[in-house]
């Protein structure tokens, strides 16, 4: 059993409105340091697989398929740990 | 199995007091019962005997509500009120209050407060056609306020939005008393044929008692207990519930379906206290018993011990009789819609609520020992000190304003008194393509589709008149309903009413209780509205200081011509004309 | 013409879709499940609004898998007409059927009102009803409108003259040139985010969705799609 | 300048309906071998800090004020890079 952590991005053209209200939030609460926040997903999939590899290979045919949309986002695959 | 306490620990070390009963509730059980309750019997009994199940300070004084006329179909006692609007329709509806979930997850809370006046709604076999709001924070300059504000709105629409019910009408109040205890009342309205009416009873010896929807989970364990607790950290102990607005327009639809079928003998909302209550008050309107097997209800957690199963309150799922051998008709419509229907036990006859463990007995208890012999308190009330005074203040004592204009432009900048638009905008006020009458005006209007018909719809209240006369202010609650249904051209029908108020333990607080009730009563029995459903939400409380007495009033209203609807829409030319006294 | 609404779950304007429909055309239109795969039989096919799956993940991102999109596909390419409103068009824009992509609204709430909204072509099958740059009263409802595509696909929509609606008011959503609904580049394939099917009867507030739904049912019929 | 990666998850016991949708999507796509889907928020702060502890420690606090709801919510701070 494996364990990935995907995130999934706003490419850095594509503006974050909840990014921007985040920062706004945080510069209100005196956190005046703050030069930027972008919110994406981080979704955490757990699947059966053979090898760490071919679990990669399966979560990145996730990602393209479904998990991120290409027109706006990008996603990165964090760390495929073996689990349980 | 489990490790849950003995029932000689539960007496010896009086455990029932962290479950919200009292000793002398405690010793009631175990006379009911002949015997010491075990775990999870007692877990049965603290909540279907919490103030939220039982209604224990309440009931005696809710007998004086009005509660019968020709139009009513269905009065107080199921899941909904329905009341003929007619060419053999009707229209269900129901309002209840959301405000302790609310106060600590407010999106979420606001959100499974929806949820759940929907699934009452169209438990009853009508289709939910609308939802409407009554919101109470604290002043607006403060940010948490905001923030209540922002997230209970968006809670709102998060789910009547996704499940696609149009959001048509409510209420929104700024003032000191709810800055700890913000109120978020929330109100369904649906439409159905006469012949489909369904109701909440498990009857028919064999019948297979079936659980649909959502699996079960560990959520709000002792959410209606705590709901009554005084102390907010003790509230907080039920975990958060999520609402998943997605499976609810899904159980919507196949319940909906499966009550078209006929073979559905009855049909209850999981809600508060979960299988418990659902399971029990089914029984007891039908007289009857139920066996269940909670190792066969589907689970979304491992290791739930049975206690946990039965005080779960996961949300989407709904308890359902059906009549022998149609299990498979539910399977199959459940399927089709993507969700389980899973049968968990059987109708019986001898009385009881029997609960199994992989067919092992955990629990037995007779069906009234749970709900008809509920303690009932009769609390005693005093009128708060402040009335008198209050009762010495006249007109002639204010000093007339130097500049009228001025106080117009503070009343109009008022935050109680401001356009709510910034609300209702946030909510799909259209879908279902029959609102008439959109949010903005005194009440909103539904069309309904294939008839010359409408129904008007508002909700009201005002805690700051209650508080300074509980009798006239409860009185008020159900004219101004009654009113603004008249400005758009609808005959009052009906009301619906959730009840905020504090600690019922605190005399004053009983007081404005029973004055606003009586006032409510009267005013509901002169207009010919009676009550045909509501809700009482007692403990809005903290640090010892109550909340204003906030009765709301939820009214429905017919409108026979959808052509003679009218707005407070004021056009140059028009002649303005002053009615009433 | 027979005319397909396809309801997926978590659709809720499927019989508001149904109803405009019939109230309109005085045609009755099919409700058909998502799980269908041959919609041959329909020379136009309507993807309603609402919450397919929830819109979890992305709105439209789950939609866009069933096997009803095969058929919707198949109709967009034989040039039969889809019309994908609000949830519909973000499915469509899931599917690859229209260019771009959809953001959450840049105010981040949901908006739900009647805006102005002008007709950027009338020489589309949609429109053909409207007059040159009339501006409709339509409702909105929706939480993820922000149309978002890149310069690149920006230019080529507005050089092929694929916008055929826009908000002439306040953009409501963010929405990149103010885009409120637009056609793929043979014309046959519509995805807006307003609701035309709202807007039939004065006593809903709008009748200006009528003339888009007349014009489907004449077009439909003229060039005889099943 | 730091850049720092929170990782914002619903606890454990909270019902997921997102990822259990996504997890049933990933099935009907033929990817039977997944288990689990939870999806959280995955949030970057840049910030300005005289080092990499003191920024940590910032950003621990937004965490607890702001980013996560602890009623729900549990948060992890993945890494705090200096940058730029
Ligand atoms: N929370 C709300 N949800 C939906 N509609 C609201 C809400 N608050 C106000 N409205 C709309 O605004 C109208 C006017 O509200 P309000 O100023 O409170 O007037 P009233 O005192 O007549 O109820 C309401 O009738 C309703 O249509």
């Amino acid at each position: 059993m494996f364990r990935a952590r995907v995130y999934v991005t706003l490419k850095a053209s594509v503006l974050d409105p909840q990014g921007s209200a985040v920062e706004r939030a945080l510069h209100a609460l005196g956190y005046e340091e703050v030069r930027g926040v972008r919110i994406g997903k981080a979704i955490d999939v757990t699947l059966e697989a053979p090898d760490e590899k071919s679990a990669r290979e399966r979560v990145e045919a996730m990602c393209r398929e479904l998990l991120a949309n290409p027109v706006m986002e990008t996603f990165e695959i964090e760390a495929v740990e073996a689990e349980g | 199995m489990s490790k849950d306490p003995t029932a000689q620990q539960i007496e010896a070390e009086a455990l029932y007091r962290d479950l919200g009963m009292t000793d002398a509730e405690y010793r009631r059980a175990t006379e009911l019962l002949g015997r010491r309750p075990n775990w999870v019997e007692l877990g049965l009994f603290s909540v279907m005997w919490s103030e939220h199940c039982s209604y224990k300070s309440s009931r005696r004084v809710l007998r004086r509500f009005p509660t019968e006329g020709p139009q009513v179909l269905q009065g107080p006692g199921e899941n909904a009120g329905v009341v003929d609007i007619g060419d053999g329709l009707a229209v269900a509806f129901k309002m209840e209050s959301h405000n302790h979930p609310s106060a600590i997850e407010p999106y979420q809370g606001a959100a499974t407060g929806v949820g759940g006046i929907i699934r009452d709604i169209f438990t009853m076999g009508a289709r939910p056609i609308a939802l409407l709001d009554s919101l109470r924070f604290g002043p607006p300059d403060d940010p948490r306020q905001r923030y209540l504000l922002r997230e209970v709105v968006a809670g709102i629409a998060g789910y009547g939005n996704a499940i696609g019910i149009p959001t048509v009408g409510g209420e929104v109040k700024f003032a000191e008393s709810y800055r700890e205890n913000p109120l978020v009342n929330a109100m369904c309205v649906g439409l159905m044929r006469h012949e489909d009416l369904a109701r909440g009873t498990a009857s028919g010896v064999g019948n297979p008692v079936m659980v649909v929807g959502a699996n079960t989970g560990r959520d709000g364990i002792h959410g209606a207990t705590f709901a009554s607790a005084e102390d907010p950290l003790e509230k907080e102990r039920s975990a958060v519930q999520v609402g998943d607005p997605f499976m609810e327009k899904l159980l919507v639809e196949a319940c909906l379906e499966l009550i078209a079928t006929g073979g559905v003998v009855g049909i209850q909302d999981m809600g508060a206290a979960g299988l418990t209550s659902s399971s029990a008050e089914m029984a007891s309107r039908a007289g009857s018993g139920l066996d269940i097997d909670v190792a066969l209800v589907p689970r979304r957690e491992t290791g739930m011990t049975p206690y946990e199963v039965m005080l779960s309150e996961s949300q989407e799922r709904m308890l359902v009789v059906m009549e022998r051998g149609k299990e498979g008709v539910a399977e199959q419509i459940f399927r089709k819609w993507g969700l389980e229907a899973t049968v968990i036990g059987r109708v019986t006859d001898d009385g009881m609520l029997r609960i199994r463990e992989e067919g092992r007995v955990v629990a037995e208890v007779p069906v009234p020992a749970l709900v008809d012999e509920a303690p009932m308190y009769v609390r005693p009330a005093r009128e708060p000190e402040e009335l008198a005074g209050l009762r010495a203040w006249r007109w002639e004592d204010v000093p007339r304003p130097e500049r009228l204009d001025e106080v117009l432009l503070a009343l109009v900048g008022s935050p109680d008194l401001a356009d709510k638009e910034w609300v209702w905008r946030q909510y799909d006020h259209m879908v279902q393509a029959s609102t008439a009458v959109r949010p903005g005006a005194d009440a909103a209007v539904i069309w309904i589709r294939g008839t010359r018909k409408g129904v008007a719809l508002c909700t009201d209240g005002q805690g700051r008149y209650v508080r300074l006369n509980p009798l006239v202010g409860g009185m008020h609650a159900v004219a101004e309903a009654a009113r603004n249904l008249v400005c758009v051209g609808a005959r009052p029908l009906a009301i619906t009413d959730c009840l905020n108020f504090g600690n019922p333990e605190k005399p004053e607080v009983f007081y404005q209780f029973e004055q606003a009730v009586e006032g409510m009563s009267q005013a509901c029995e002169v207009l010919k509205t009676p009550v045909v459903s509501g809700n009482v939400s007692f403990y809005n409380e903290s640090k010892g200081v109550d909340i204003d007495p906030t009765p709301v009033v939820g009214a429905v209203g017919l409108v026979e011509d959808i052509d003679q609807i009218c707005t407070p829409a004021w056009r140059a030319g028009l002649t303005v004309v002053l009615l009433g006294p | 013409m027979r005319v397909a609404v396809v309801q997926f779950p978590g659709s809720n304007c499927d019989m508001d879709t149904v109803m405009a429909l019939r109230d309109v055309t005085g045609a009755e239109p099919d409700l058909v499940w998502h799980g269908r795969r041959d919609l041959s039989d329909y020379g136009a096919i309507f993807l309603p609004g609402g919450f397919s799956y929830g819109d979890y993940l992305r709105a439209g991102a789950i939609a866009r898998f069933a096997e009803a999109m095969d058929g919707v596909r198949k109709a967009a390419e034989d040039g039969r007409l889809v019309i994908g409103i609000c949830n519909g068009f973000q499915i469509l824009l899931e599917a690859g059927l229209l260019p771009g992509a959809m953001l959450h609204n840049d105010h981040l709430q949901f908006r739900c009102a009647i805006v102005p909204v002008r007709v950027e072509r009338t020489d589309t099958t949609f429109t053909s009803k409207y007059a040159p740059g009339q501006v409709l009263r339509l409702p909105i409802a929706h939480g993820e409108g922000n149309y978002y595509a890149d310069d690149e696909t920006l230019e080529a929509l507005e050089r092929n003259r694929q916008v055929v609606f826009r908000y002439a008011g306040e953009n409501p959503n963010g929405s990149r040139h103010d885009i409120a609904g637009i056609v793929n580049e043979a014309g046959n394939v519509l995805g807006m985010m307003p609701h035309p099917e709202r807007a039939v009867h004065r006593l809903l507030g709008s009748e200006d969705g009528r003339a888009m739904i007349e014009a489907i049912w004449q077009a439909g019929r003229e060039r005889q799609l099943v």
